[in-house]
């Protein structure tokens, strides 16, 4: 039975019952939707052995191939899989761990994820450093056996509903930019932690203020070495790019469906300037998938191939004007507000963020004319640069 | 020298009406509250603007009380309005209300009407019920939605196809019987909005205000609704300005981000983006125009749909250009992008206005109704 | 390691292609010269090409002496060719004669014409005549315009619809009485473009070739211009480099004009554009979708239309960033651009394809015809 | 009666019999239709005394007032008044004579122009000095009574149609930037000059290259002092956003209402997308006669408002995307060349130049931020800025 036959028979199995509710629920925008129940699903996909497909057999993975990943994760997508809960750990910390982690860290971290009973969130940025990554000031002391931790992280994530967080902070007194950097993972639930939710333009809040006062980590809990801590960020963000966009993917195209239902129920099908949108929009997700296997068949190392340097910005840059379409289709009644928003609501007010975080478009402009391009660097500015 | 094609006394106004509003927004604040409160409506306040401040009466003639000073006196409010985004009928009422009156009333009913709006001591809805309220004996049937401002209007007026296929316009109190008023919650959390429901009001037990044909209509509602224009252009000002300081202000990579070129080049696209809006705006407003009503209807046409088409635009490039805080509930800004988008579809899409606009510079047209619905 | 989706032979092809090429082009000389002539094709470049290098076979079934390459192969060939302007009938002989033959013809046709363009001993022009030619009593009679490549062909394949309303296909000598080729200088001077006439052509004086219902036809058709995708991804690669070289070299203010973020970004969406572009035109020939005609041609639609776009705006961006030279017509830039430029318009407009993608997606159609013409 | 209601007298007497064939023609991409002609013309237009209206009366002008001049310029356009062989004489040279000019240079230049005997064209741009203006490499030094120069300038527009140029050239040794520079007005029929067509895009040849070998011209022929080249160019490219673009505006009116002739005749005009898009277009040239009279009536001394940093990029950009119109306006037969390039066909290829001459762009749009927005300018590199 091929992997998409064997998740097929699970998925019509199992979503069902309470999990109905969440079915086609916590993409982006939406991932403030019912949590616990998200919580629970995660565990129950854990069980039944789908998270780590990819990983080595001995830690429990199934070494599964490119094509056969793809497959799945667009299985689980035509199903209405709702947003995994678990994906920044399976999909980001435990590529790392495996490439960078020791044997203990390996043993300690990845049944968690397996099993879907540790969730994960990302403390890469601050309120100072927002595109410039490598002006960090979070600071990192070892005391004994411990790392104390100062400082503050935002735009993280779901950190409201993480077990664990992975924090780079700057390990020695006087270092900047990329030197003198570490990779910590630190748990959530402690005195020194402080949580902030920040509400977004669609008055939900996936995001998070994360304050760390005295903060405490166990030593062997830093990954890698004193010093190799943007090197190791940096190759957690190569992982970004992976299969899971396939699925990501597959969550567009159910947006786009739903916005092709809706012109056609309304009549604005026939609208040849919204007629030619739509199109542009099937044939944007059409490109989007097949540069996406371009990509993937181009490196399986996390490092990214010239192709691959588009992804970020494409899919942004296509899910923000598909949420203005969206508008448009709905057309008068879009400004309505029935008990909450509704998911194209949502979508056309969360897809704002898409083209600024995780790299601005003008970032990712930068990243494409000198890593792909070859083009010169600008002169930095003589402040601090 | 007043700014082209203002006059001294346009400047005063401006300068007196921009303090007044700013301190009524305190930076943000205030927006967050109106959203919090959820009614898109500060009465407290347009009462101290309308009456105390005199600011209804600004574009009313002058032997009803106002102050005459024409189509661009109420750009100015419109403008500054739009750069706070001042939570009042402002534009229902003393704009389309008055619009209405002006063009279709009795001379008596003139007199009332357009005084008590220019005292501030009447909130006015205008719905254009023509596609969606049907006549039968003698009764209006149906739901008018969008309907601004109808949730705290005074006179409710309304434009429905009468037996002719005339368009007449009749006034209602809000408490007739057989017509509701059902608020509802918009994305644009600073403007009120409702849905209208019509269940066999009697034309009779309304004011019958006047009959026009269907283009007289069309066009007198059309110039009104130009005025939005100079909301769109009050509102794009603020996204700039809000722009403009925070690339001033925020350093990255050891240079203030308003020095990288593209930052730069996007808030000068922006500037052009405005700047042809407001153009359009202040043509529309033009008294070159005010013999023309066909050329005014045009240049309205142009410069609602023109500038609203700028202000999404320049509402989403700043977002855009703020980062990460641009798109929290916390910092402002969003109020604009929402503003500007609910404008873009409010009274016609910009794609209808656009082939209007076709229509009107002699394209010849398809006879298929190809919009929706 | 191949690049995906490319087999190794696909690679070795390219590289003996593009070297081949390059010495054709002579760094935009053989383009002027080209111009000059006013052909729009170079016959002793495309005999060396297709015969000597045996390039018109490449996607030729074995069994005709063909490379048995497939899609791929002739992508590879097409946006290699696009990347040079390679002025020689390719694209209508080996791809759209070779198509209309492979799915129309008898088995003896294709083994006699399938051969003959596999040796590169035919050159055919491919006519669309089912809305330009009319059939009466047995002969037909109208103008088709453009014709790609009709002034130099061998044979003339002509579809029209016969009394069933199907689509027949006839192959006609250039020499057939009453049929008459007018070529006529193009905007871009390095494809041939003619007008040709038909006054009461006999079906009986040509060779009738097969018959298919139109649904089939437009089928068939639609997968060969999807070929064009790679030539406009080859084109949009030779802007990009073209661009990146002259903005590496170009020194203005002290500096490299390709340090400054506003050339290196919008460089970053050319690559983008053509990137994109490129996986448009991989996945149309990509060999999954042989099984099923309805998604190849989907995907033809998709790549057509959405690499034509990318190819004018990469070229006009290139001009831009080029400043005064890229006007010249001494720089060859401005031949890519007026390529870039037909291209969206040969066969359908990129409007048109846009809108039959919108049938294919499932939106609901008007039933008016709002095209032109 | 109106100055409008007199040309319109002239125009209808005098724009007849050989000159019928010259109307609507010799516009931006056409100037090379009929040189000869419109030599004619201009000399015509010259002795009717229409040629410097706005000069003080002084110098033969009639002081006309900025409205008057705007109706003037209204009327010409409306009449498919020929593209104007002196309009660089008259909109450029000659308000900067007056202004910077001694008596005998306004002696000497101002009647060649007022008769349209004197034809003038612009030395500003080198081969190495396209954006970056101050990058002049033309040098001037003075021997005995003549300026004696030497090098090349480039983009140079129908130099081989005129008799003068004006040039800006280093008159220093080793100065650089905008110091140490003459502004030098040269008699181009002379042995050490050299014209050189470019031929652009469309075929056609507007511009030139004009080559400098020990070139002469007498040393009072100097427009300010030594030094004073910058400041004396500068004003001059401020007049170029003179009421002159009210009457460009009225040739792109033409071109539009071609445009919409085209649309209604071949049925295109029924195509939902292409009505939007030439009712955009239609809205954007009123847009930009707004702007022109909100900048006119703001400044009238030559200086720029703010609102007025737009013109030039916004008119660039909308005669650009109005020949991309064109030829979709057109469809299938745009690409066929009869006998020459048909109007719509030059405007296309001509437009491509607008976004690019008299500053790119790229460089509006750093004079926008920098001087409309008060933005900071970037740092320059260290190469030689």
């Amino acid at each position: 039975m091929s992997i998409r036959e064997e998740l097929n028979q699970w998925m019509l199995e199992n979503l069902t019952g309470e999990f109905e509710q969440i079915r086609w629920r916590g993409g982006p925008g939406d991932e403030d939707s019912s949590p616990e129940l998200r919580r629970a699903w995660e565990q129950k996909f854990g069980e039944a052995g789908w998270i780590g497909l990819q990983w080595p057999k001995e830690y429990g993975g199934r070494d599964l191939s490119l094509m056969d990943f793809v497959e799945f994760n667009e299985e689980y997508a035509r199903h209405g899989g709702p947003g995994r809960a678990g994906h920044i750990g399976e999909t980001l910390m435990a590529p790392t761990i495996l490439a960078y982690g020791s044997e203990a860290q390996k043993e300690r971290f990845l049944p968690g994820i397996k099993n879907g009973t540790e969730l994960w969130c990302q403390g890469y940025s601050e309120p100072n450093a927002g595109s410039d990554l490598s002006n960090i000031k979070t600071k990192a002391r070892l005391d004994g056996d411990s790392w104390v931790i100062n400082g503050q992280k935002i735009w993280t994530s779901l950190a409201h509903e993480s077990d664990w967080i992975f924090v780079i902070a700057r390990a020695e007194e006087g270092s900047k930019g990329r030197d003198g950097l570490v990779f910590l993972l630190v748990e959530l639930d402690q005195p020194g932690i402080e949580i902030r939710p920040i509400h977004q333009i669609s008055g939900t809040a996936e995001f998070n203020e994360v304050y760390f006062t005295e903060a405490k980590t166990d030593a062997t809990n830093m990954i890698g070495d004193v010093g190799e801590g943007w090197k190791i960020a940096m190759a957690l963000l190569g992982f970004e790019r992976g299969a899971s966009t396939l699925g990501q993917q597959m969550m567009f195209q159910n947006e786009l469906n739903l916005i092709i239902k809706t012109a056609n129920e309304n009549g604005r099908a026939k609208d040849p300037t919204l007629r030619r949108r739509i199109a542009e929009a099937h044939a944007g997700l059409k490109v989007m998938r097949f540069n996406a296997l371009r990509m993937l068949n181009g490196t399986q190392d996390g490092s990214t191939s010239k192709e691959g340097y588009i992804s970020k910005i494409f899919w942004a840059t296509w899910h923000r004007d598909l949420g203005e379409l969206a508008m448009d289709v709905i057309g008068a009644d879009a400004e309505i507000i029935e008990d909450e928003l509704s998911p194209l609501q949502k979508l056309f007010l969360f897809s704002r963020a898409d083209t600024i975080y995780a790299g601005t478009n003008q970032i990712q402009r930068n990243i494409i004319s000198e890593r792909a391009l070859g083009m010169p660097k600008e002169p930095r500015g003589s402040a601090n640069g | 020298m007043p700014s082209f094609p203002f006059q001294e006394d346009h400047d005063m106004i401006r300068e007196a009406v921009k303090g007044w509003l700013s301190d009524w927004e305190d930076g943000g604040k205030t927006l967050h509250r109106v959203a919090k409160e959820g009614q898109g409506f500060d009465r407290t306040a347009w009462e101290g603007f309308a009456r105390d401040q005199g600011m209804a009466g600004i574009s009313i003639a002058e032997q009803y009380g106002g102050a005459g000073m024409g189509l661009l006196g109420r750009t100015v409010i419109m403008e500054e309005t739009g750069y706070t985004l001042f939570s009042a009928p402002f534009f229902s009422t003393c704009v389309l209300g008055a619009d209405m009156i002006e063009a279709f009333a009795s001379e008596d009913d003139k007199a009332d009407l357009l005084s008590k709006i220019a005292s501030g001591d009447i909130i006015i809805s205008v719905l254009d019920g023509r596609n969606q309220l049907t006549l039968k004996n003698g009764a209006l049937s149906g739901v008018v939605s969008p309907a601004t401002d109808a949730a705290h209007a005074d006179l409710i007026l309304v434009a429905a196809y009468d037996e002719d296929n005339n368009v007449a316009l009749t006034g209602y109190s809000p408490n007739t019987a057989g017509l509701s008023v059902t608020p509802f919650a918009s994305i644009d959390p600073t403007r009120s909005q409702a849905k209208v429901f019509f269940e066999n009001v009697a034309l009779s037990d309304g004011q019958a205000i006047g009959k026009t044909d269907n283009t007289a209509f069309s066009q007198i509602l059309q110039i009104a609704h130009g005025a939005l224009a100079a909301e769109c252009v009050g509102g794009g000002q603020r996204c700039l300005d809000m722009t403009l300081d925070y690339a001033n202000q925020r350093v990255q990579f050891g240079r203030q981000i308003g020095s990288f070129q593209s930052v730069k080049h996007k808030c000068a696209d922006m500037f052009i983006a405005l700047e042809s809006a407001r153009s359009a705006s202040y043509f529309a407003a033009s008294p070159d125009l005010d013999d023309d009503p066909v050329a005014k209807f045009e240049a309205s046409l142009i410069a609602k749909n023109y500038a609203a088409e700028a202000y999404f635009k320049i509402a989403g490039d700043a977002i855009q250009m703020h980062g990460g805080i641009g798109f929290t509930w916390e910092y402002p800004l969003h109020y604009f992008f929402k503003r500007a988008r609910g404008n873009r579809a409010l009274f016609t899409s910009s794609e209808d206005g656009f082939q209007m606009l076709a229509d009107q510079i002699g394209l010849a047209q398809n006879t298929t109704d190809i919009s929706g619905e």
